[in-house]
C-alpha cells in the first residue's frame, strides 16, 4: 500500500503543478513509512517540504496553500498526534467554504497513518476517524488495499473539500496486490462489496476488513456473511448498505476505534433509520474498548477475528 | 494591574516607539513617509468613516435591531492606515476589527450592513454572526471567531505565492491576546523558516476582554517576540496613521526578503464588543488619558495644519455618513432573512445525500420554507 | 444557573483549599458570563487566575495543578474554544491515570458554556458533547437546571476523574427554581426522569430538555411520553434508559449536536444492543443538522419542540 | 543543509555557549562549580550506566527481543548531569530520552527491564510502548509520546507549589523540535507571566528525527526564544557534565525568581530510536566529528587528570553492568503478560458499568483470561 499511496502523489504531483506535500520528515527521508519516498528528489523541497514539528502549522499553512489556489497535501506522522492540529481542522479548514459564503473552499487531504496490531501502544495506534465525522464539512476516507489506496487518493486530491485519509498502517506492507498503472481513481461515494453473502452484512474499512474476512470464511458455509468495505465513511454510501441489510435481516459492525460513539454507533443509527422492519437481529457491534490503546494486550484490545466470529454466530442464530 | 501610560502622542517616554506625527500635528521630517496630501485626507475619511459606522451599529444593538457589533474605536489608523499601505496585490487576513480595511479596498456599505442583519444578501448568508464578513474580490479573508487562526492562513497563503513566484504579500491583523495562542507562534516560526512575504500587524490595544497586556506575557514588548523566530520586528505608534503608514509600507516592500512583525501600540477606546462593559475592569481615567491619544484628533490636527481640513467638510462628511448608513439599514432591514435550503448548502462544494434528507425533514416540519 | 454554579464554586473553595478557578477574563470580571462573579474578590487573584489567551495552556496548567494535587476548575470561555485545548484534554488528561500505572489520576474539571440559542452564529453555539464521550477516560457532565448544576459541579470537583462539565447557555439565565443553600451533590452516575410517561421514552440533557418537556406536553394527553434528563451523560445510567424503554418501547433521542456520530447514535446503538425485543418502532434522533451553527437561521438548526413533535407522534403510532 | 559544527569542546568558535571543560580535560578555574569528585565519578558512572544500558536495549531490539528503545547516546550528560544538579525537592518531567535521570534517582533497574518488556511488573502495566515509564516515588512525571506536553504540566505543577507555597523546582526536559509546539509557547509563556519556579531544559540535538535544528527554527538559537517570553535563558554546552551541572543548579537556586530556560547544545549520536536510520538523512562525517565531543570521553578526560578514573575501573563497572542488565532481562522475560483484567481497569479511579461489561465479553471470548 505504501507504494501505491507514494504512486497516486507522483501521478498527482507529475499532472498537477499545484499539489504540494508538507509534513514532518516527509521530505529528505520520504516518511517514517517510507510513503514520500523519491518525492523530494523529483518535485525539488519547495513542494515536497519538511516543516517543524507543529501539525497545527502542518495544517494551518495548508489551509492558506489552498485558498491561494493549490491543492496541498500535509501528512500528520500518526494520526494519534493530529490533535494540535484538531482546532485548525474543525474550526477552520471544516467551515471555510460554509461561513465565506462559497467564496473560498479547502481543497486539501491531511494523509495520516493509523490503527493499531504495529505495537505502537497509546499514541502510535489510534483510529480517531469518528471525531472527524462529527465534523460538518469534512470528508473521511479510508482505503483497505493497495489498488483502492492509490484510486481514492487520487480522487481526494481532486476533490473541492477538505479530506482526512486514514492510511491503516497495519497493512501498509501486508496487503500485497498488483496495482495498475498511470493514473484511475476510485469514487468517494462507493463502498464495495468485497464478499457477497446472504445471511449476515459485515461493515468494516482498513485493516479490520480482513479480520471481518477472516471472521467471515470461518463460519462459513453455515453462516454466508456479507462483507461491506466502506472506503469512503463519510458521506457513507448508505444505499450499498441498505440494500444489504434489507437482504440479510442481520448487520454486524466492526471498528478498532473505541465503542463509545465509534463511527459503528453512526452505522448501527442508520441502519435502524432506513431498515428497521427488516431487522431480524439487533444490529452488534465489535470494537476496540473504550480504554487507551494497549501495548501489550493489543490483540485483546483489537476487534480482530477471534471476537468477530462468535458476534456472526450469534446474530446469525439470533 | 492597570498601568496609566501616556498617550502614544507622547513618544518621548516611549523611545522604542516609532512615531512621526507629533503632539502638535507636525510630522517628524525625518520619518515622515510624504504622502500625497489628497491621499492623508483620504485615509482621515475612511477612519472617521469607520467611527461614524461603529457608533451608529452600537446604537442599532442598543435599540435591539442588530444583536452584535464589534467596532474598532480608538484604532483607525492601526487598521485603515496600515490597509492604505498595501499594494493592490497584497492580501488581508482580518482578525474581527478591521472592517475599515475591507471598506477601504471598496466593498460596498450595503454588503456590510446586510451582513450586520445576515439576511438575503449576506455575502455569508446569515450564517455567522454580525461582523464576520469575507471579501475575496477585496483580497480580504474570512473573518472567524477563534482566535489567532488566520494567522497561519496567512503564511500560508503567502508561502504559496511565493512558491508560484508571484510577487504579493499577506497582511494579517491579531490583537494582543493573539499572541499567547498556538498560531501566532506556529506562524512567526513557519514565516521565519520559509521566509514567506507575511507582514504580522499586532493591534496592541492593551486589552483582550478584561486581561491586561501585562499579563498576557512578560515579554518587554510584542514586538520583541519576532526574535525567538528570526523575524525581522518594529514598534509603531499605531495611533499615528502616518506612522503606521510608513512601517506597513516598508515591511511590504521588503516582503520578499520575509516576514516583519508590526506591534501596533494602540487603545481600545471602547468595550470588547457590545456584549462587554469595560467599566468592570479598568478605570475611566485610564480611557480618559488616552481619548487624549485619538488618531482621528492626532490625524485631523496635523491635517489642519495642512490646511487639508476643517470643521465644516468634518460635519458635512459625518452627515453625509450618516444618511449614507441609514438609508443602508433601511434596506438591510426589509431583506428577508437566508432561505432555509442555504443552510444546508455550501457545507461541501455539493450537497451529499444526508444533508439533502435534512433539508427535506426540515421543509416538511411546521416551519415551512421561507422561500 | 449562573447564580447556582458561582455558588457550588464558592463553597467549593470555602471548604477544599486544593480548589482553583482558572481561565480567561475568570478572575477581575468574574467571567463572561458572570459565573465566577465575585470570587476573586474573596479567593484571592492566586485562586481565581485570569490567564493568557490560550486554553491549551489553561488545561495543560491544570493537568500539572492536579499532578501536585490541586483541585482545578479550568474554565473555557466557549465550548467552541475548547479545541486549542483538545490535545491536552485527550492525550494527555483522558490518559494519565492509565498510562502511569495509576501513579496520577487527574481530579480537574472543564467547565465551559455550550449550546445554540443565543444568536452565537458559527463559534458561540456548539455542542462538541460527543467528541469528549469518545474519549475514554474523560466524564462528561451536562445539568439542565440550577439545582442540579450545583449538585453536579459538587461531585464533579470531588471527584477523582477528568470531568467535562457543560453548561447550557441557553438557561444560564431562563431557567429558575429554588437552589438549595449550603452543600449537596448530585451524583454523577443518575439520570432523572423529569416527566413519568408510558407511550415513548424521551432522552435529552441541557437546554433541549425544555424542548423535549413541551413537545411532551404538546402531545400529551393523547401520546404519554416519558422524559429523562440524563444529567452525566457518560458514563450514562443506561439502567434508567433501558427501564424504560423496555416498558414503552419507544425512543426518541434529541439534542442539538450535529447528527452524524453525535451522542444520539450511541444511545440509539445502546437500546438496540440492550432492548432490541422490546423495541415497538425504530429509536429516532431529533438533533441538530450536519452544517455549521448557523446565525439567522439559528432556530430551523436547533431541534426544537416543532421538530419533536412529529417524530414524538410518528413514534407513537408506527 | 547539514551542518559540520565543530564539537562543542571546541566553544572558541562558539563563544555565546557556557562551557567549563576544555578539549584538554581541565575544568576553567572560573566557572567551575567545583564539585566533590566523589559526586562527579558518580556523574560519570551513571553516564555510563545510561550508555551500556542503551547499547544492550539496542542489541535486544535487533534480536527481536524488545519491539522499540529510544536512547540517548550523545545526550548523557545533559541528561545526567542536569539530574544530579536537581534538588531531592525537585521534580522531573521527561520527554523519552531521559530514563538516565530516572535511574539517578534510583529507579530500580529491574522495573525499568520490565518496562522495556512490558509485562505484569511493569509500573504502567504494558499499557505504553517501551521507554514510557512513570516513577511518581522518584518525582518523576510520566512519560507520553506527544511532544511538548509535559511542558505545561511542569509549569501548572511548579505554579501550584508556588501557590501552596512549597519551595521546588520543576525541571522539564525537550528537544530542539519541541521548541515548535504550542506547549512551548503556552509554557514559557505562563512560566514568565507566573514566575512559575519551572527549568526548561532544550536537549538541542541538532535533530528532531530527519529536521535539522536550523530548518525548526530560524531563531538565532534556542536560548534566544527566552526573551519572547521575558524568561531567563543560558545556552550551555550540553556535552560538559560540569557545565550543565552548574547551569541547571543555578537556575534551580533561583528558581523562587522565577523560571529559566536553558538550551543544552548536543548531538544526537545514535538513530532517533531503534526505528530510524540517520544515514537516510545525514553524513557519517557529520557523526564523526561530533564523536570527539562524546560527553562520556571529555569527562572522563576530566576525571583522569584528577586522577579518579581508570582503564580499570571502567572495563569493571562495563563488565558488572552488563552482568545486572543481563540477570533483569533474563527475569523480565520469564514475567507473564500483564493480566486481562489490567486492560480495563485504571481508566477511571473506578471501573464503570461499560468497562465491566467489556471485561466480561473479552473473558468469554475465545483467548480467556490469563490469569
Ligand atoms: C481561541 C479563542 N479563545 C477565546 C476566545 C474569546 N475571546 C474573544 S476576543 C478575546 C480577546 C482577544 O484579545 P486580543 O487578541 O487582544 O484582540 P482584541 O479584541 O483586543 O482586538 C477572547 C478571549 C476566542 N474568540 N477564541
Ligand atoms: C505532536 C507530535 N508530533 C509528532 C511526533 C513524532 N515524533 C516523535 S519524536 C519527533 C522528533 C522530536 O524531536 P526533538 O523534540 O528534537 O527531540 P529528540 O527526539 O531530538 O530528543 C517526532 C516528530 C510526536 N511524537 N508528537
Ligand atoms: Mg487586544
Ligand atoms: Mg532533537
Amino acid at each position: 500500500m505504501v507504494q501505491a499511496i507514494n504512486d497516486a502523489l507522483r501521478i498527482s504531483m507529475r499532472g498537477d503543478e499545484r499539489v504540494v506535500v508538507l509534513g514532518e520528515d516527509v521530505g529528505k527521508v520520504g516518511g517514517v513509512f517510507r510513503v514520500t519516498a523519491g518525492l523530494q528528489d523529483e518535485f525539488g523541497s519547495e513542494r515536497v517540504i519538511d516543516t517543524p514539528l507543529a501539525e497545527g502549522g502542518i495544517v494551518g499553512a495548508s489551509i492558506g496553500m489552498a485558498m491561494y489556489g493549490l491543492r496541498p497535501v500535509p501528512e500528520i506522522q500518526f494520526a494519534d498526534f493530529i490533535y494540535p492540529a484538531f482546532d485548525q481542522i474543525v474550526s477552520e479548514a471544516a467551515k471555510y467554504r460554509y461561513r465565506s459564503g462559497g467564496e473560498f473552499g479547502i481543497p486539501m487531504v491531511i494523509r495520516t497513518p493509523f490503527g493499531g496490531g504495529i505495537r505502537g501502544g497509546h499514541y502510535h495506534s489510534q483510529s480517531p476517524e469518528s471525531l472527524f465525522i462529527h465534523v460538518a464539512g469534512l470528508k473521511v476516507v479510508c482505503p483497505s488495499n493497495p489498488v483502492d489506496a492509490k484510486g481514492l487518493l487520487l480522487s481526494a486530491i481532486r476533490d473541492e473539500d477538505p479530506v482526512l485519509f486514514f492510511e491503516p498502517k497495519r497493512v501498509y506492507r501486508a496487503a500485497k496486490m498488483d496495482v495498475p498503472d498511470g493514473d484511475y481513481t476510485v469514487p468517494l461515494t462507493k463502498a464495495k462489496v468485497v464478499r457477497p453473502g446472504e445471511h449476515v452484512t459485515v461493515i468494516a474499512w482498513g485493516a479490520m476488513l480482513y479480520e471481518a474476512i477472516a471472521a467471515a470464511e470461518h463460519v462459513a458455509p453455515k453462516v454466508d456473511v456479507e462483507v461491506i468495505d466502506l472506503r469512503t465513511l463519510w458521506p457513507v454510501d448508505i444505499d450499498t448498505i441498505v440494500e444489504s441489510v434489507k437482504r440479510t435481516g442481520r448487520v454486524v459492525v466492526v471498528h478498532e476505534a473505541p465503542r463509545t460513539c465509534g463511527f459503528g454507533a453512526e452505522l448501527v443509527s442508520l441502519v435502524c433509520e432506513k431498515a428497521f422492519l427488516h431487522l431480524e437481529a439487533p444490529p452488534v457491534r465489535v470494537t476496540g474498548h473504550d480504554t487507551p490503546f494497549p501495548y501489550t494486550l493489543e490483540n485483546d484490545y483489537l476487534p480482530l477475528a477471534h471476537r468477530i466470529v462468535p458476534a456472526l454466530l450469534e446474530t446469525a442464530a439470533y | 494591574m492597570i498601568r496609566y501610560e501616556l498617550p502614544p502622542s507622547r513618544n518621548i517616554e516611549h523611545p522604542d516607539i516609532e512615531t512621526v506625527l507629533g503632539a502638535d500635528g507636525r510630522a517628524d521630517p525625518h520619518l515622515d513617509p510624504k504622502l500625497d496630501t489628497a491621499l492623508v485626507v483620504r485615509i482621515y475619511e475612511a477612519m472617521l468613516r469607520t467611527r461614524v459606522l461603529d457608533d451608529r451599529m452600537l446604537a442599532l444593538q442598543r435599540q435591539g435591531r442588530v444583536s452584535f457589533h464589534v467596532g474598532c474605536r480608538g484604532e483607525e489608523a492601526a487598521i485603515i492606515a496600515a490597509a492604505a499601505a498595501l499594494r493592490a496585490e497584497d492580501w488581508i487576513f482580518p482578525c474581527y476589527r478591521e472592517l475599515g480595511a475591507l471598506l477601504w479596498r471598496g466593498f460596498p456599505l450595503q454588503r456590510y450592513v446586510d451582513n450586520m442583519f445576515g439576511n438575503a444578501d449576506d455575502v455569508v448568508q446569515g450564517r455567522q454572526m454580525p461582523d464576520h464578513v469575507t471579501g475575496r474580490q477585496w483580497q480580504y479573508a474570512s473573518v472567524s471567531s477563534p482566535i489567532g487562526t488566520q494567522i497561519m492562513h496567512a503564511v500560508g497563503f503567502g508561502w504559496a505565492a511565493k512558491l508560484k513566484k508571484e510577487k504579493l504579500a499577506t497582511a494579517v491583523f491579531f490583537g494582543d491576546g493573539a499572541t499567547s495562542t498556538p498560531d501566532f507562534h506556529t506562524g512567526l516560526n513557519f514565516a521565519g523558516v520559509y521566509k514567506t512575504p507575511t507582514v504580522f500587524l499586532c493591534r496592541n490595544n492593551r486589552w483582550a476582554i478584561s486581561v491586561p497586556s501585562d499579563k498576557q506575557t512578560a515579554s518587554a514588548s510584542f514586538a520583541a517576540k519576532g526574535a525567538a523566530y528570526g523575524v525581522r520586528s518594529v514598534r509603531v505608534d499605531g495611533n499615528d496613521a502616518l506612522a503606521t503608514y510608513r512601517a506597513v509600507r516598508e515591511a511590504v516592500e521588503r516582503s520578499e526578503q520575509g516576514p516583519t512583525l508590526i506591534e501596533l501600540v494602540t487603545y481600545r477606546l471602547g468595550g470588547h464588543s457590545t456584549s462587554d462593559d469595560p467599566k468592570a475592569y479598568r478605570l475611566q481615567e485610564e480611557v480618559d488619558l488616552q481619548i487624549k491619544g485619538d488618531p482621528l484628533t492626532r490625524l485631523r490636527r496635523h491635517l489642519e495644519l495642512l490646511g487639508a481640513w476643517s470643521e465644516l467638510q468634518e460635519r458635512r462628511l459625518v452627515g453625509q455618513l450618516d444618511a449614507e448608513i441609514k438609508a443602508c439599514v433601511e434596506i438591510a432591514e426589509k431583506k428577508p432573512a437566508p432561505a432555509l435550503r442555504s443552510m444546508f448548502d455550501g457545507v461541501y462544494a455539493e450537497r451529499p445525500w444526508h444533508l439533502d434528507e435534512q433539508y427535506e425533514t426540515s421543509k416538511r416540519g411546521p416551519r415551512p420554507e421561507k422561500e
